[in-house]
């Protein structure tokens, strides 16, 4: 039998759940990026889902977006995170408190 | 049902068994060639019991190639360096190989094969994105060689491995491109469906292959994909002179072999893709579904198991002619240096590759070609 | 009835294209690129209007010349449009700006000739022609509005040309905040006749839309005319907003002559006279404008009696010839005031293009008693200088009789005597103050310093041509105005009247008085101007010593007149410090530094304080962030998912 | 795709996910991540979104996880040290994440009977459609994001660049430590 859709969209919530706690309870920035990745993963997975529920191929064009957006990101992220680890010598998210009071 | 599994399986065998076969004479053809063009004799201990000299026939050192090492390799011991991350250590040979052979699988050896009243697409899996998928797989393909020379804990290896990702990176846009282009021209990212409309003829006589059409595309192609493949003068990875053995330093026995079997494999795949896309594949110049039809008329019928088995003879005759010609390539040029190869693969093939593009798009679009 | 001709737009554009040139190639391309271009613009633009007038003139009386160019301004049921309406009214006015303007274009050639900011002054002589020439053409009131504002600018602008003296810049504001307030003036009223046609629905601000609905207007036809005329008070130095005029001379002289001579400071007049079926309505009004016109006219020719300033002499009787346009229209002679507007800006220009030769001359002295005797040695510039007061004195034939005449006889057919008897003095007073001025700067033996009386020189052709053309202008420019019945007598008046004699402009119409009246009026008007002439004779060339003695014989009314009836002095105690007093005593003292600050600082401080509590909050740890952010989703997720599940 | 199918994926991506988030060496949980960016694009193709599936693999696994490992390697960054402190956050972070997954899925499934696949027209997902839809509606957003592509590759060189005004990142107190004569700064 076929997959219902709402199965790919449990996945993708459960995936986007992995993301954030990923993004919670790592320490390391890197893996706080890929984290992100993660979760951006998960909602292009909704998109295809969803897009393929309706029958339209909006829901692929916004994934291809975003995949777009993300490769930027990744660069500008990763940029950031070389310049911010020499400066600090440390991808520790817990010594990057720069924004503290 | 059933058959069509086992079908499919066959195929896919079929096609695996070819490359692995191939990339192991490679390495003899490699060293008898080297031995070639260095006026040395080359492999030529090894025999059983003599045999062949009692017939006085020459010993072409097949044994050494196909039997010898292979057992040597396989029975050496299994050697991981002390801190090395085992696991990866352990996984990148295969990390690497398995993307270049499931490439085959969407590679079509032949046109249809009628067996009774199935005919059989000879193709492991018809997939109308397979020039994609190709890329897909190349992409990959860089993470068994990055993997395991970081894994192995060594800075040769590390060096290796830094500099094999980030020239597979680079030529991989070149490709890239040089495959758009040509499935801009052909309209289609169906292997299969690109080698078909390679058939035909020109004026009556020439054969329609895609190096015609998209000759900038061929040298593009051909060039970044000996890059792909890590090969001299694109060795910088594994050279020998500055990096012990590159990213497998730390690789000795069946791993090694793994890596060797994939660098030859990669050489397999160029030739393979080079090919498909420019030299028509299976096709046979004037050889149709039914057999040959010459310049001037001259029909002469054939049937269908016999042109399938030609092309397929075809096929890998022109593979084997384009890895030959890679080797050729192989111990005639010297190495370059890494800003050198950086500054062919950016500032030459990317540039090229980006105006034979829009050239061809334009083209495509003047003429309005589907 | 208006007939679409695209030619229009060139009018305008070419001066936009000369501006443009010279604004941002001047620099670059040289003087003689920008000295030819600036000039051949605006003579297109002359070349063009003429075409415009020989269509104008194949039509039926009365019809016009339009086009569009594109809409503007779209709100509701109200819609305004760039749009440009050439009917006989703006033929005139346009001929004259752009016609006076060439010329003058042409002398500032040689007169700016050796000024570093050569490009930048003719940028802004393009940009005034094309401002002046949108206020000119403009077919509502709004555009109207835009190019009025524009000449405000350009005149700002060219007063404070030199702006490096502090003195010059000062006047440079001084005219522009003076005007401000006319323009005040000015938006009310429009924005009074907008009320007054909305209210009964109708949404037009085009002339010939207001025309139609003039009925509507009546009510607030006052109000507005008085609120649109101190705009004009603003604009054309008429009391009780002139005191910019005489300031603005420490402009360029050739901008004295186009700008606060010629075109722009007749800009009132003009919008009176376009007005003129809303004026027509509201007698009261009208009334005003005369009187003040008149009183504007007679302070003004005191004032200039005494000055020794060359160009302030000449500022002062442009505001005073504006007063006798102003009596015109005020009177209801539209037709009057406009020819007299031709007239003058023909000879009035004039006479400032030679107070430049004179000046450039002397090496820049402007104070008549340091000249005299120049007759000889600016043979050109003094004949031409004749010609000119002779205009403007109302001897006839020239052209400045025609005009003033036809002002007088109107304000006295239409029954204001007292005005006609304050005209007729003051053109005695003008002739006098007049030949005084040509008598202390050409004639007589030489006051000339010494250092500057060897190399004094006629100025170039390139100026002297200038003063020939609009002599010539000034000479017989009136006669296309002659007394009803002589020739093509009245031929401006029939070309005229269909604009500005309209409808509602019946009423005041008066049966043309020829012959008798009319006679003895011109009589009159001539006689008072010998009179002056006579008496400027005697003062300054028969006997020039008799001038201090009258002066010390009667100091006060002297020292009185002399400083311009104190009204700078009094202007300045009224308004002018009260205005600092409260600024700063009660407004930066106390409302801004205690009310004001108070607040922001308060803003400040409680954003502050807080601020010093709350950042406990932040740990700097993104992760802490992130956790609070999850947590708002949660909510947020629970709120949706009880929606659907309900 | 066939249910069993799914599930083999679905349990495959869901291991690469928590490998991403519970291994320590950040080389493994890159590839952790790598293995659940191929399944997710499985996962396309199996929806029929082919071109996007390998799109994905290109994109992301060919690129952009690549960028990744580069950056581990030029950071040359080790496993980390025994995970330290912060157990509440772990422990309320998981719970809350645990939360949402429960939440979005039942959201999912009690939005709307889900069940039933709409008929996709022929050729949905291929290049053609893709690109169709990029070249018209979409037209301007592609190019915008051409001009992002392009912003973010400055911005990448730029940033990575090395700065003297590096030291602007350092918290205060090491900047006074560096103000401090004979004071030596890492």
């Amino acid at each position: 039998m076929t997959t219902p859709i709402g199965y790919f969209m449990a996945l993708s919530a459960v995936l986007f759940a992995i993301g954030v706690a990923g993004m919670l309870i790592r320490r390391n920035v890197i893996v706080m990026f890929m984290s992100i990745e993660l979760m951006l993963n998960a909602v292009n997975l909704a998109f295809v889902a969803l897009g393929r529920r309706v029958g339209s191929m909006d829901g692929q064009v916004i994934v291809f977006f975003v995949m777009t957006v993300a490769a930027a990101e990744a660069a500008v992220g990763l940029a950031i995170i070389i310049s911010l680890f020499r400066s600090r010598e440390t991808l520790n998210a817990d010594e990057l408190n720069l924004l503290r009071w | 049902m059933a058959i069509d599994l086992l079908i499919g399986a066959v195929k896919a065998i079929v096609i695996v068994v070819m490359v692995l076969n191939l990339a192991g004479l490679l390495l003899w053809f490699e060293r008898k060639g080297s031995a070639l063009i260095q006026d040395r004799v080359g492999a030529n201990r090894a025999a059983v019991f003599g045999l062949g000299q009692r017939l006085g026939l020459p010993n072409l050192g097949l044994m050494n190639t196909l039997l010898a090492d292979p057992i040597k390799l396989f029975t050496k011991e299994d050697f991981v360096p002390d801190g090395a991350d085992r696991f990866l250590h352990g996984l990148a040979p295969f990390l690497a190989l398995f993307p270049v052979l499931v490439t085959f699988a969407v590679v079509p050896i032949g046109d249809v094969l009628e067996i009774g009243s199935r005919s059989i697409n000879l193709q492991a899996a018809s997939l109308n994105v397979s020039a994609l998928y190709v890329l897909a797989t190349l992409g990959i393909g860089v993470y068994g060689v990055a993997l395991g020379g970081w894994a192995s804990n060594n800075r040769w290896a590390l060096l290796g491995a830094i500099r094999a990702s980030a020239q597979m990176i680079s030529y991989e846009i070149a490709m890239g491109l040089a495959i758009i282009a040509v499935v801009i021209a052909y309209g289609t990212l169906d292997l299969q469906q690109i080698c078909r409309i390679q058939g035909g003829v020109w004026f009556g006589w020439l054969p329609r292959w895609g190096i015609l059409i998209q000759p900038v595309s061929f040298i593009l192609l051909l060039t970044s994909g000996m890059a792909e493949s890590k090969r001299v003068p694109f060795d910088l990875p594994e050279g020998e002179s500055e990096l012990v053995a590159g990213y497998f330093t730390e690789y000795s026995g069946g791993k090694q072999a793994v890596f060797m079997m994939t660098d030859f494999a990669e050489i397999v795949l160029v030739a393979v893709l080079i090919t498909l896309f420019f030299f028509g594949g299976w096709q046979v110049p004037w050889l149709y579904r039914d057999g040959f039809r010459f310049p001037g008329g001259a029909h002469l019928a054939l049937p269908n198991v016999v042109v399938a088995i030609a092309q397929i003879i075809a096929f890998w005759l022109k593979t084997v002619v384009f890895c030959w010609l890679q080797i050729l390539v192989r111990w005639t040029l010297p190495r370059f240096r890494y800003d050198q190869l950086m500054r062919l693969g950016w500032k030459g093939l990317v540039p090229l590759g980006l105006a034979n593009l829009v050239v061809t798009a334009f083209v495509v679009v003047a003429i309005g070609a589907k | 009835m208006t007939q679409s001709f695209p030619a229009l737009g060139l009018i305008v554009l070419f001066p936009a294209l000369g501006l443009l040139f010279n604004l941002f190639w001047g620099q670059r391309a040289g003087r003689p690129a920008v000295s030819f271009v600036a000039p051949a613009m605006i003579f297109l633009s002359f070349a063009v209007a003429l075409w415009g007038l020989a269509r104008l003139l194949a039509l039926p009386a009365g019809s016009a010349l339009g086009f569009t160019l594109w809409r503007w301004i779209e709100a509701g049921p109200f819609h305004a449009d760039i749009a440009l309406r050439f009917d006989a009214l703006s033929a005139v006015m346009t001929l004259v700006v752009t016609g006076v303007g060439a010329v003058i274009h042409v002398y500032s050639v040689g007169y700016m000739a050796d000024d570093e900011d050569y490009a930048r002054y003719f940028t802004y002589m393009n940009l005034f022609e094309l401002a002046m020439l949108v206020l000119v053409l403009a077919d509502n009131l709004l555009l109207m509005f835009i190019g009025w504002e524009g000449v405000g600018l350009c005149s700002y602008l060219l007063i404070a040309f030199w702006y490096g003296n502090p003195q010059f810049a000062y006047s440079g504001r001084k005219a522009f905040i003076v005007n401000r307030i006319g323009d005040a003036g000015f938006i009310l009223g429009i924005l009074v006749i907008v009320g007054a046609l909305a209210a009964n629905g109708v949404w037009t601000l085009t002339f010939a839309g207001m025309h139609a609905h003039a009925v509507l207007l009546r009510p607030v036809a006052v109000s507005a005319g008085l609120l649109l005329f101190l705009g004009a008070t603003g604009k054309s130095a008429q009391i009780p907003l002139y005191v910019w005029l005489p300031d603005a001379m420490v402009g360029p002289t050739p901008v004295s002559a186009l700008i606060h001579a010629a075109t722009m400071v007749t800009a009132g007049v003009y919008m009176i006279a376009r007005l003129n079926f809303l004026f027509t309505l509201g007698p009261e009004a009208m009334r005003v404008v005369a009187i003040i016109g008149a009183l504007t006219s007679f302070f003004a020719a005191t004032v200039a009696i005494v000055q020794s300033d060359i160009k302030r002499v000449l500022a002062y009787s442009t505001i005073s010839q504006i007063g006798y346009m102003m009596l015109g229209v005020g009177v209801g002679a539209f037709a009057a005031g406009i020819f007299h507007l031709m007239t003058h800006a023909f000879f009035k220009g004039l006479l400032f293009l030679c107070a430049g030769s004179v000046i450039h001359a002397l090496g820049g002295e402007q104070d008549m008693n340091r000249m005299g005797g120049l007759r000889h040695k600016l043979p050109t510039t003094w004949v031409t200088m004749l010609v000119a007061t002779l205009a403007i004195s109302g001897v006839p034939p020239f052209a400045g009789f025609f005009s003033k005449d036809l002002i007088l006889e109107s304000a006295y057919t239409s029954g204001h005597i007292w005005l006609w008897l304050l005209g007729v003095i003051t053109a005695g007073l003008t002739a006098f103050y007049m030949f005084r001025l040509l008598f202390m700067t050409f004639h007589g033996q030489s006051r000339v310093a010494p250092d500057t009386a060897h190399h004094v020189h006629e100025s170039p052709p390139v100026m002297t041509i200038p003063l020939i053309v609009l002599a010539v202008l000034s000479a017989v420019g009136g006669l296309v105005g002659l007394p009803n019945g002589v020739l093509w007598g009245d031929a401006f008046k029939r070309f005229l009247a269909p604009v500005v004699e309209g409808t509602a402009a019946r009423a005041l119409t008066h049966p043309e008085t020829i012959g008798a009246v009319g006679a003895i009026l011109s009589a009159i008007a001539i006689a008072a101007a010998l009179i002056g002439i006579t008496l400027a004779w005697v003062l300054y060339l028969r006997n020039p010593d008799l001038p201090e003695t009258l002066a010390e014989r009667m100091r006060g009314l002297y020292r009185i007149v002399a400083r311009k009836y104190y009204v700078d002095e009094i202007y300045d105690l009224i308004i002018t410090r009260p205005l600092f007093w409260g600024s700063t005593y009660v407004l930066q003292r106390g409302v801004d530094s205690l009310v004001i600050d108070g607040i922001v600082d308060g803003t400040g401080f409680t954003v502050e304080e807080s601020g010093e509590g709350l950042r406990k909050l932040e740990t700097g740890n993104v992760q802490h962030y992130a956790f609070v952010y999850l947590l708002g989703v949660l909510m947020i997720a629970a709120y949706y998912i009880y929606l659907v599940m309900r | 795709m066939p249910l069993w199918l799914f599930t083999f994926l679905a349990v495959i991506a869901i291991v690469g996910a928590f490998g991403v988030i519970l291994q320590r060496s950040p080389v493994h949980c890159l590839l952790a991540l790598a293995l659940t960016l191929v399944d997710v694009g499985v996962l396309f193709v199996g929806l029929g979104a082919v071109t996007l599936g390998f799109l994905q693999i290109i994109i992301y696994v060919g690129a952009i996880m690549v960028l990744f490992l580069f950056v581990i390697w030029l950071l040359n960054l080790q496993s980390e040290a025994k995970p330290n402190g912060h157990l509440a956050l772990k422990f309320f972070g998981s719970i809350g994440a645990a939360a949402l997954a429960a939440e979005l899925s039942v959201f999912f499934f009690s939005a709307q009977p889900i069940s039933r696949v709409t008929s996709t027209p022929s050729g949905y997902g291929s290049v053609e459609d893709l690109a169709r839809m990029l070249f018209s509606d979409y037209l301007v957003a592609f190019e915008v994001t051409s001009i992002l592509l392009l912003a973010a590759l400055a911005g990448a060189i730029a940033l990575a660049r090395r700065v003297p005004g590096a030291a602007l990142l350092r918290a205060p107190a090491e900047i006074q430590r560096a103000a401090r004569p004979g004071s030596t700064v890492r």
